[in-house]
């Protein structure tokens, strides 16, 4: 039999964003891949070197365009680290609020994709339906629907409008009761466990060698999930398990996913009832003196330096919907960091998508990248 | 695990090619090597440490020299290391951590197209987010973004 | 049972111009215009446009059903602005792929890039002479109107796959390829599914297969046949579940990647005739055509034109549910689909043509509650 | 590495279901969206619209997570171009530099006064602009509408956001508190010449030239030729815009603390 290329992307249904899969195929039968990125690089890490520490945080919106508080989150635990700064609790409450409902907004639009691959219309708008109803809460505190910019260094932008609460408790039933819906639509078909079945595995060995971490990972039996782990923000005083699952494969993955959306509304339900009881500031009283008037003209050059602002390193690792994030903040004592560097989990997923591909149909492929929940914007930053 | 465990460990088979092991907030310690110790500190840090997965790799650029780091994590005792080494910058090349952590892949390869660091014996140093036959180094304090339009400070009486 | 068809309506028509035409011209000429032969030929153009137009038109209205139905099916409304709840919206989409320009790969064949588009949509269309519609409107009495009906639904793989290889594209190629594995490992059970009919009806004619089933439905006593017959035609149309040749997520539109404009839209209108034939046949076969069962009040039955009008809303629910299917079921994989169809679906439609031959040896029949017809 | 299975098992196949579950969901969400599905018919039913916000929750039943608060949205900008100080905070903070001060036509020529002028084929709706504006004239509103078949229609002139504030759209009621510990603005006395740009500059005036004492000539040293005033600053007034510090011809203004 005589073996092709096939280049799917970077324009192509099954990439949910802009990357090149180039595939060698006999048949239908895949033999080798190789993924290509960086078709949506726009040097995040570059210009945030020209921008104060705040103006970073547009930035970190658009890095993953589902998962935008998340990556917020992600960046403002570094730059605090790296600026000295304590945020108040309530907006540590805030920003675990804001990362959880980011979570299920996350794993919500990646059922509606992932359904979508495997030839299932309208699971994919029910899907996006329900995502609709947490971006309708995302609007109503942050003021927007999908690029929040909702943190600042040292506290949140502002507090939760009245009301908030009862309206998130009742969004979260209605979701609940749609996660059961979803189970129906997929595994409860014998057409969906046919093709999902045994499809994709990444061995828990293989995982730790590739640096594949998230519901890949848990997927695999491994339980690592660094709210668990290495407890950050508040994570560690709310209750909550870790999705783990056998199997490794694409229905593990989808396993994993679901209950992690309901472990997500019970951690959701205790931040409510905490931010219901404790009123307060959602604003560090005692931040850098500069970074009230950040945008201002600066006078004299260099004249931060000469006053001696402490410099600091900033490393962060937060649980990211689709893996483990990282955020590395270097502060010379200048307004603008000297140095970002960030860790996309799908970056470290996608590098492995040899291990997981090979040897399956070409009609797998959707299935398996869409376990995968490739977010492009991460990848390139 | 403590920045002295980590220095306890390395400290017989690295010798004084380990500069120091720093401590850093939210991870187990920051160990600081000369980069002719890179391929025994990897293999230390992940055969006798446990620290077997690599998340991140990158590059800082401090104009005179560069920095690499590698941030590892330990399924055992739950914590992150950082492993940092300084390579001059006329003659930036280090050797890569493919073979001891396949990860280091495609982490590797950013970093070289980046921040012009070559990694020795990489399995396969292409370019990854730049197109092919792209010279520069966007990464490098160098390399200079357009100037954004210059904001004149505009009054009323100017 | 009337005596009056499409075939004889369109001949009375033609018949009745000519001669008003030649009532004012002298008499050699009268002759020669209302002669026999002329009005034979022109009947048979009118009686090809009023099919052409009819079948067109339903094919429409099919797809704005799908759509509404879909809608529905996903929470959400379907289209709605252009006409009254969007009917129009398929004649806009129509114009607008009409007006666009034709574009051909440079490196594609120019044969076979344009003859398989017409082809498959030609014959998906000659496919609707010889569908009875009701009792008398049909295209006059073929013995073999059934086996013919099947034979030009299955040349469509041909051209698929002639289009496909044609348009020189990988994913084009694929997708044709695994068009052609599907339609012929399908056709082998649909056929034998269709034997079982004609076993229990004693006759290859589809209006006599409609007649023998005044008293029951083929559905119930030939279930096994009617299930196969069903997944059968959802392969054959290439609709999800079984809609690997298009499938777009890994094939991108698969064998019609390539095709854009009027071409594109002869290969989209063919699949809605070829969905029209399909749940036609089935309503043929298996639902009893355009008879209603004996308890229903006759009042039902006696309006003009009823049998047509029952005719196209069974039609219609056998489309919904097709529909229903494509909202809640996800695509099968190429192995998955040959393996259900060479080593389910053959024996199952053996098993039903055994079924139905013991129904008629064993005289069965009567337990479904219903008299058999002389005929059995 | 011990797993410890919390999500659920896989359910087993019900070999005689086959299809069942996932058509009868299906055939359930056809039925509650037969007369009423959930998507809006966005042209004529507005989420911003309260009265149709109501109507859908109880049609429906199915709760929307905006209710009242539809107003926080940050959508076009709306200017209040009398109390406007030209401060230039809103150039400063824009992340994506869309923001340009233009003159406002019909002002004193002598006092031309300069507005923020937003082009919104740049603008990320951050809102830092709105958080930054000392005076609250600058605010965003829950305009959403922008399409336009001009790129040069994107660049909304004062007069345009004027007007936008002038349609009474609900604004963006939230403000960024300002630190309670923010920078003033300091002098290096030696350095100053008096030459009163600061005090003419500044959109507060909240700086006063004061007399300062001419010293006596020592000798062998000139006194310097200068104005014998030295600004004061009235850190209460002061909205740390920094056109003082920018306008200084002698860099003798700068950032810091109050010993």
């Amino acid at each position: 039999m005589s073996e092709m290329w096939i280049n799917m992307g970077p324009q192509h249904p099954m990439t949910h964003g802009l990357w090149n899969l180039r595939v060698r195929i006999d048949g239908e039968m895949i033999r080798d891949v190789d993924p290509e990125v960086g078709y949506l690089h726009r040097g995040i890490e570059k210009i945030s070197e020209d921008r104060h520490y705040n103006e970073v945080i547009t930035l970190m919106d658009r890095c993953c365009y589902v998962a935008g508080l998340a990556w917020e989150h992600l960046y403002i635990l570094s730059a605090e680290k790296a600026l000295h700064i304590e945020p108040p609790e309530r907006a540590e409450y805030l920003r675990v609020l804001s990362e959880e409902f980011q979570r299920i907004g996350s794993h919500v639009m990646w059922f509606a994709a992932f359904v979508q691959d495997l030839g299932l219309t309208s699971p994919f708008l029910y899907g996006m339906r329900d995502r609709d109803l947490v971006l309708d809460l995302f609007q109503s505190y942050t003021g927007a629907r999908l690029t929040y910019e909702y943190m600042r260094v040292g506290g949140v932008r502002n507090d939760l409008p009245p009301g908030f609460t009862d309206q998130a408790r009742k969004v979260l039933d209605w979701l609940v009761a749609r996660f059961h819906d979803y189970d129906q639509l997929t595994l409860g078909s014998d057409i969906f466990r046919k093709r999902c079945d045994d499809l994709g595995v990444l061995k828990a060995r293989d995982c730790v060698t590739h640096g594949v971490t998230g519901p890949m990972l848990r997927s695999a039996g491994v339980k690592r999930d660094l709210r668990k782990d290495r407890p950050y923000s508040v994570y560690g005083q709310l209750e909550f398990d870790v999705a783990v699952a056998d199997g490794a494969d694409v229905t593990a993955r989808y396993l994993v996913r679901l209950e992690e959306l309901r472990q997500s509304v019970r951690i959701l339900r205790q931040v409510l009832d905490w931010l219901d009881r404790h009123p307060g500031p959602v604003m560090a009283e005692q931040l850098p003196r500069w970074l009230g008037a950040p945008y201002a003209p600066q006078g004299r050059e260099g004249y931060l330096l000469k006053r001696n602002y402490p410099k600091g390193l900033g490393f962060s690792a937060i649980e990211e919907p689709h893996g483990e994030a990282q955020a590395y903040v270097v502060n010379e004592g200048g307004e603008h960091p000297y140095r970002v560097k960030f860790r996309s989990p799908i970056f470290a997923n996608l590098s492995a998508a040899r291990q997981y591909l090979v040897g399956y149909h070409v009609a797998d492929i959707p299935p398996i990248l869409g376990s995968v929940d490739v977010c492009v914007g991460e990848v390139d930053r | 695990m403590q920045p002295e465990d980590v220095q306890r460990a390395l400290g017989p088979k690295i010798g004084p090619r380990l500069v120091a092991v720093e401590a850093f907030p939210g991870t187990a310690g920051r160990v600081r090597f000369q980069r002719e110790a890179a391929l025994d500190v990897f293999h230390a840090v992940h055969d006798d440490l446990g620290f077997l997965h690599l998340s991140m790799v990158g590059g800082i650029d401090w104009v005179d020299r560069r920095e690499v780091f590698y941030v590892v994590w330990s399924d055992d005792t739950k914590q992150y290391l950082f492993l940092s080494t300084d390579v001059p910058a006329n003659d930036a090349h280090v050797e890569s951590a493919s073979p001891v952590w396949p990860s280091a892949n495609w982490h590797e390869r950013e970093t070289w197209e980046l921040v012009d660091i070559v990694f020795d014996h990489h399995p396969d140093l292409r370019h990854l987010l730049m197109p092919d036959g792209y010279v520069f180094h966007p990464l490098l304090r160098s390399f200079k973004l357009h100037e954004p339009e210059e904001l004149e400070v505009k009054t009323r009486h100017v | 049972m009337s005596n009056v068809s499409l075939y004889s309506v369109s001949y009375d028509l033609v018949h009745l111009v000519l001669v008003a035409i030649g009532s004012v011209f002298p008499d050699p000429y009268r002759a020669w215009i209302t002669n026999g032969d002329l009005v034979t030929g022109l009947a048979i153009l009118v009686f090809g446009a009023i099919l052409l137009a009819a079948s067109m038109l339903n094919t429409i209205m099919l797809i704005w059903w799908e759509r509404k139905l879909l809608g529905r099916f996903m929470d959400r409304r379907g289209a709605m602005h252009v006409g009254y709840a969007g009917l129009l919206q398929n004649f806009a989409d129509g114009f607008k792929l009409f007006r666009k320009s034709t574009v051909q790969p440079r490196e594609a064949d120019a044969l076979g890039f344009f003859t398989g588009p017409t082809a498959y949509m030609v014959t998906s269309l000659i496919i609707f002479g010889v569908l009875p519609i009701s009792s008398g409107w049909n295209s006059g009495v073929l013995p073999l109107s059934l086996l013919l009906a099947l034979a030009i639904f299955s040349f469509a793989p041909l051209f698929i796959f002639v289009s496909a290889w044609s348009s020189n594209n990988k994913y084009s190629l694929m997708g044709g390829m695994r068009s052609a594995a599907q339609m012929i490992a399908y056709e082998v059970p649909l056929l034998l599914a269709v034997v079982a009919v004609v076993v229990v009806s004693g006759s290859f004619d589809l209006t006599t297969i409609v007649y023998e089933q005044q008293n029951y439905w083929f559905w119930g006593p030939l279930v096994v046949a009617f299930v196969v017959f069903v997944a059968g035609m959802l392969a054959e149309m290439e609709r999800i579940p079984f809609d690997l040749p298009e499938a777009e997520a890994e094939l991108v539109e698969g064998w019609n990647t390539e095709y854009g404009g009027m071409l594109f839209a002869f290969f989209m209108f063919a699949d809605y005739l070829r969905a029209l034939v399909a749940s036609i046949l089935v309503v043929l076969l298996f639902l009893g055509g355009w008879t209603l069962p004996s308890w229903v009040p006759s009042a039902a039955t006696s309006f003009p034109l009823a049998g047509i009008f029952w005719f196209m809303v069974k039609t219609y629910i056998v489309f919904g549910v097709f529909v229903w299917v494509r909202a809640s079921l996800p695509r099968v994989r190429t192995d998955q689909l040959l393996r259900v169809g060479w080593n389910r679906m053959i024996p199952l439609s053996l098993l039903s043509v055994f079924l139905a031959a013991l129904l008629v040896t064993a005289k069965c029949l009567p337990v479904f509650g219903c008299v058999p017809s002389p005929g059995v | 590495m011990a797993a410890e299975i919390t999500a659920k098992e896989k359910p087993d196949e019900h070999p005689f279901l086959w299809v069942a579950r996932p058509m009868a969901t299906a055939a359930r969400q056809f039925a509650k969206s037969l007369f009423r599905p959930s998507t809006i018919v966005y042209p004529y039913e507005r989420l911003e619209d309260p009265k149709f916000r109501d109507t859908l929750e109880v049609a429906s039943g199915k709760p929307f997570g905006v209710g009242a608060v539809w107003d926080n949205y940050r959508g076009v900008h709306a200017l209040n171009i009398a109390t406007c100080i030209s401060c230039n905070l809103c150039a400063f903070s824009c992340p994506d530099i869309c923001i340009d001060m233009v003159t406002v036509p019909g002002a004193d020529p002598k006092h031309p006064k300069k507005c923020p002028q937003i082009d919104y084929g740049k603008c990320s709706y951050c809102g830092f602009c709105s958080d930054a504006c000392p005076e609250g004239c600058l605010t965003m509103t829950t305009r959403y509408e922008l399409s336009t078949p001009k790129r040069s229609e994107m660049v909304y002139s004062p007069a345009k956001l004027f007007e936008v504030f002038q349609s009474k759209l609900p604004m963006n009621p939230i403000r960024l508190a300002r630190p309670a510990n923010e920078d003033s603005i300091l002098l290096e006395p030696p350095l100053c010449i008096g030459c009163n740009a600061c005090a003419r500059d500044c959109p507060t005036q909240c700086i006063t030239m004061l007399d300062i004492p001419k010293p006596a000539a020592k000798p062998g040293e000139k006194v310097p030729r200068r104005i014998w005033k030295e600004p004061v600053i009235n850190d209460s007034d002061c909205v740390r815009c920094g056109t003082c510090i920018s306008v200084c011809p002698k860099e003798c203004l700068f950032w810091g603390t109050h010993k």
